[in-house]
């Protein structure tokens, strides 16, 4: 067995996350997503980093907030149940941040493609479309075979995936279950993974169902115990969302003053998930708890 | 608006309306916000056998055991149908198999083309919205899309600033030249009415107005000169079951709210 | 909910696989092999199939030897453990059925541009080989991006794909767990898949784990009880591998006469898994049950 | 043959010298039968740390706890680190996460192209052989392979009657011109000898033989004029270590056995 991954989160991020990254995060889309690494990304003053990923949420416009991005290959930036990120808005229309317009399906495809170790995907989407300007990973090609007119999609290989899971060994095998997304070909497209998972559990435990297991341990750079490290988006097993997290951030976000105070107050003066439990209050933390369970059906894996 | 006190909101009356256009037995791309709504009040009614197919991995045929905010929300993933890859939702799209979606939209034009990007221009952003999401992907692979939106003047607009979400961009003929293999909007559920494409020029057309609306008032905020069917009527309004299904989906009222 | 997609394996098979049919099978290459509905195929005299497949072990050779088969799309033909597929052999130095050379990354393509409704995808293998020569679903094209030179692989979408599996409900949702090779891109492509499985469960035993579900139901056709439908390849959770079948079966297909001899005992006096049990014998059956077990840590999709 | 009597058979030296091919720490593709005799050797002995990536979609830093006959058998599942698609164990081998795979053969040629498809030639066939699986993206996309196979002169030919998995093609350069982006195979374990590649010439080298064995035995039954390294040596035998590993894997001789 190899040497144990298993890193506090700051070491990890300082570790594999150096300035100017490209850095594929919130890859569940709605779930998953990896707050606590992003926040960690805030904290200690990442720049000229290039962010990736489906719609991001909320995650996105706090690192942009933050300072740390240079440019921005996505399908959707914004608050999922308000609307606008505001962080996003003002670097977009006051020209801080370059931005690479893509669909949920072509950013899927141009990770699909570097996970596949190939330098394009063809798709029929977009075709038409305004992206073709604002996105250079776009092309128009013809089928080979049919002669139809396609969409290439340009692989992206990120630097580095950071990925929120359930659980995972210190080795770097992780579980996750629950939707997706677009976490699969991530994991495989980026040089580094970096693991954040609500806990640590022993290898037999991540062996006793290998179908859950998202990428090989020996593709994981690091792992890191980050419980709660995905509020206030969702944890299948863990904890609800948190819709409030979400509206409080819409006005908190509003003008870049607002911004800065939340940051102080969320970001920059928490130094542990125990921070940030602490902050949150115990009340909020139980509303969120799960009231309702299904346990799987067993299944065997013996021989 | 002219529907107030009638015992509804004008969300909920966008919702119902928009259920409507799904059939039984469909299989539905369900996006976010009201359109989440309407997949689950066509469900729980005239339409118990859809699917309901979700970008971010998910297929479920029946309807989350608890109002939802987001698509992501456990009771969405509780006792699902298959919970798997954006990719392989993406697939089902791609190929064809997905009947109808949902989209909603900041500026649409006569066309039917979305824009959720960037208003102004690329060059000099006057402002910059949230982007495609799944939507570009809705509105080139679907068999046919519904669009969702306000109805105003700056966003009912001549010719979108940005075309997130091709529509059929500029009339007959553009989606096959451009190798959309099919698709394209087939309604427009708007604050002040319904709109249909016209089969043969491609334009939207008002096919009925809400109750309490006016046709000038439709025409005033449109951006172009809007073309008006010949059996125009009312938009029918949401039946008691209806209402008490969406309260139901919608608890706290949070998208269909007063 | 829907109808009912329970059907009797021969309703199934009648139903759904006629004459000419294109039938992706074999999927999960050494486990899950869909023999009982092979031997279905082979009970009613089907004729001028197209097999499509990864290395199929020996499952193809007998649809071969059967005479069904006018095509074949595959990587690998023969006995994994002992080399030649005889009949297969036969049939291609004979002139009488017509091949396709694919690899498994080719034939994964194949499916994955039919799952992903593109009519192709790229891929860097099988450059300079002969597979170029012997099939016409490959093409050399250029990255439109990188100039890389690639090999361009022609979508398949099957008829139908049969797919053996643990568990499934009568609406078509089926659980499948272990290695699962091409099976999920082959059940995507195809326009009817049949689930042959082990059990027919409810569909809350389905429901209360959604991502071992290997295709939505209802891209699902007909569901078939198939209990030791995959033997003799190994079902995890099931039954362990016999070996001993393949290699009688190498010693049975040496030639035309020996493979009549055992078509007619294994395939066309077997009309029920019952009967194919009794013939397999209960020292047999006991022989490859599970000794050792895993049963994986619980996980919960409540809320 | 020669080794007759000597305490090991002719299939646990080939199978020894493969796995002596194998460094600690690499990601090894492991293919059917000797060769994943090869990789549980090596992982148990001086490669521990070594992973196995297997085409039908398992990847396992163990070797499986009881003997298997192919890599689906489910001891090989048991435990196993990732259960996942064969396109996630392409991805991983197509992106050059795979340091070295083992592949068989029917015939090869001194550029060690590799032929498991037809004899004769396609238009007319002597001999249909089992194909590819995974051979040919194996010898395209691996950062190197090692061939395993019998050492007869019709199956040591000139040139291949049809190329299943790419070696070095017709010489240097041959792999870049054809868009392989780097690999070919490293090594060949014969049942007579070793031999590796030039990297001036990519010629197969014969590097050294089989107890028992003369280089004259090696010559006569290889069709083509075949370069002898400088330094020749003798392949080592399996130690008392070895050969008993080899009896646990493969308990009942099916691979190994006289």
């Amino acid at each position: 067995m190899s040497d144990s991954k298993l890193l506090s989160l700051s070491r990890a991020i300082a570790r594999f996350v150096p300035d100017s990254s490209q850095v594929v995060m919130g890859t569940s889309l709605e779930t998953f997503i990896p707050f606590a690494a992003g926040h960690e990304l805030i904290r200690q003053r990442k720049r000229d980093l290039t962010l990736i990923g489906p719609i991001s949420d909320i995650l996105f416009d706090q690192v942009v907030g933050g300072g740390c991005v240079h440019k921005i290959r996505a399908a959707w930036v914004g608050n999922v149940i308000t609307g606008s990120g505001y962080n996003f808005r003002r670097a977009v229309e006051g020209g801080t941040i370059e931005m690479e317009d893509h669909s949920n399906l072509t950013v899927s495809m141009a990770l699909r493609a570097g996970a596949m170790g190939v330098p394009f995907m063809p798709a029929r989407t977009a075709l038409g479309s305004d992206l073709f300007k604002t996105n250079t990973s776009l092309k128009v090609i013809s089928c080979p075979f049919t002669g139809d007119t396609l969409a290439a999609v340009a692989a992206i290989n990120p630097d580095v995936a950071i990925i929120h899971v359930q659980r995972a060994d210190e080795y770097g095998n992780a579980h996750a279950w629950g939707n997706l997304g677009i976490t699969r070909e991530a994991c495989m497209a980026s040089r580094h993974v970096i693991i954040t998972a609500e806990e640590i559990v022993s290898p037999d435990v991540i062996t006793s169902d290998p179908n859950r297991v998202i990428t090989p341990g020996f593709r994981v750079s690091a792992v890191v115990h980050a419980p709660w490290g995905a509020h206030p988006s969702p944890v299948p097993g863990y904890y609800n969302r948190d819709h409030q997290g979400f509206i409080d951030y819409r006005t908190a976000s509003k003008t870049s003053e607002t911004f800065a105070d939340w940051q102080a107050r969320w970001v920059d003066a928490v130094h542990s998930s125990d921070d940030y439990l602490r902050l949150l209050g115990e009340e909020r933390v139980a509303e969120l708890a799960l009231n309702h369970h299904v346990i799987p059906e067993a299944v065997d894996y013996g021989y | 608006m002219g529907i107030k006190n009638k015992g509804y909101t004008l969300p909920q009356l966008m919702v119902t309306a928009a259920a409507r256009e799904i059939a039984d037995n469909e299989v539905i791309f369900v996006g976010m916000r009201l359109p989440m709504l309407s997949f689950f009040l066509a469900k729980s009614t005239h339409a118990p056998n859809a699917v309901g197919v979700y970008e971010l991995g998910i297929v479920r045929d029946t309807v989350a055991p608890e109002g939802i905010l987001t698509m992501g929300d456990l009771p969405n993933l509780f006792r699902a149908q298959w919970l798997a890859d954006t990719a392989d939702a993406m697939g089902l799209l791609q190929q064809g198999f997905v009947d109808a979606s949902f989209i909603g939209g900041a500026q649409v034009d006569r066309f039917g083309n979305l824009n959720t990007s960037y208003i102004g221009s690329v060059e000099n952003v006057d402002t910059r919205l949230p982007g495609s999401g799944g939507a570009c992907d809705l509105a080139s692979l679907g068999k046919r899309h519904i669009i969702i939106m306000a109805h105003q003047k700056h966003r009912f607009v001549p010719r979108v600033d940005y075309i997130t979400s091709p529509g059929y961009g500029e009339g007959p003929g553009w989606r096959q030249q451009m190798g959309l293999t099919g698709g394209g909007p087939s309604a427009v559920i708007t604050t002040l009415g319904v709109l249909h494409f016209d089969p043969d020029t491609c334009e939207m057309t008002l096919t009925s107005v809400h109750p309490g609306v006016t046709v000038d008032e439709v025409l005033e905020n449109t951006g172009w000169p809007l073309q008006i069917a010949a059996e125009l009527s009312q938009t029918p309004e949401p039946t008691d079951a209806e209402l008490s299904m969406l309260r139901r989906f919608d608890p706290k009222g949070y998208w269909t709210g007063a």
